[in-house]
């Protein structure tokens, strides 16, 4: 099963977005996808991310379901 | 307390401040962000600035009500360039109007905080040297 | 490091901030104060700022000095208006320039805290219930 | 002897400006013009006072001649 996520920055330019990261179930938590994530992209390796689940900011144990609109985003750095 | 918070594309597309101004709000505590050059030794060409748009919206909103609760607060501005940005430039202007002044500075600068922690806009450098991301958090 | 302190006559007689800005200060940041009404309950009509010029100058520049010796600053103004000042209008204009913006905000603030200590101008308020010099310090 | 004061807000709306202290002599210290200021103009009372001598602040030690300019200040109140 595949969950489509929009990646953004250095990200992005890596990989393209959107990207479809390989899961075994929906819903899962925004951790256990982050995980995934990391299994399929092995490059970003321990680069810390925050996730966005439907244009909000989301914690790991936040649920994701199929409909859902998901994001990864890597270190901010606005200012 | 009246929030504006927008993504400019172009330098001179900052609106103006005037009309946030009130005869209730004192106080008006203004960080312009300009692109710095040289930075770490290096000359910087310019800047390139990518946000997610919807999220920016969402996460201006939170912080905001978080300032309010803590802060005596009128008004908030936030205003960043996407898009390349040369040095001399601006690249954000956060503004916080109160009624004293020591709310106002210390809000604008707990904004600017907030700004590089968790507001999704990202920041590629182009220098004499390359190019990189700059990464800052989480 | 640049310096402009002026004494202001006239609300539109503020100097443009751009011919401070420079790509070596990443950080600006602008205290701009207001006349502000109401203000402990009484709706203010006007203020009536009055200031000792000679004086001002050198204990601006002593204050300058002072800022320089405790942080990266490139650049201080400190723009203030004499006469009557409308609710609404600006009263003062403080901006500190430096390359960080920790330093600009910590900056401003303690110029607008020395402005209130030692910088010898004088208020006077005018409101619905008469008109009291305001006393801040010494 | 006379020594010509200047004053400022709500001291020179009292009293007009310049004033002129009763001194009896020259050289006095800061401190010692103060003193002589507050006798004769006793509405001021605790009213606290800073003092400029040639345009700078000074201290009460600091002395005073009778070529210099100087200024009584009431607390101060810009922004």
């Amino acid at each position: 099963m595949k969950k489509e996520v929009q990646l953004f920055g250095m990200l992005k330019e890596q990989y393209g977005s959107p990207v479809f990261v390989e899961v075994s179930d929906l819903p899962i938590s925004a951790k256990e996808l982050i995980v995934a994530f990391r299994m399929q992209f092995q490059e970003v390796q321990d680069l810390p991310f925050l996730i966005a689940k439907n244009h909000f900011m989301i914690q790991d144990v936040d649920l994701i379901d199929s409909t859902d609109h998901i994001a990864l985003l890597p270190p901010v750095s606005g200012g | 307390m009246k929030t504006d918070f927008q993504l400019i594309a172009h330098a001179n597309d900052f609106p103006d401040l005037e009309q946030f101004r009130s005869e209730r709000s004192g106080a008006e505590v203004v960080f312009n962000g300009i692109v710095r050059t040289p930075n770490k030794g290096s000359e910087v060409l310019y800047l390139e600035f990518e946000a997610y748009e919807a999220l920016f919206h969402n996460e201006m909103n939170r912080i905001a009500e978080s300032l309010e609760s803590q802060f005596q607060i009128n008004a908030i501005v936030l205003h960043h360039r996407i898009g390349r940005v040369l040095p001399g430039e601006l690249a954000v202007v956060a503004v916080v109007y109160s009624q004293h002044r020591k709310d106002a500075f210390e809000a604008c600068e707990a904004l600017m905080n907030e700004l590089k922690s968790t507001v999704p806009i990202w920041k590629k450098e182009f220098n004499s040297d390359g190019s990189f991301w700059v990464s800052q958090t989480p």
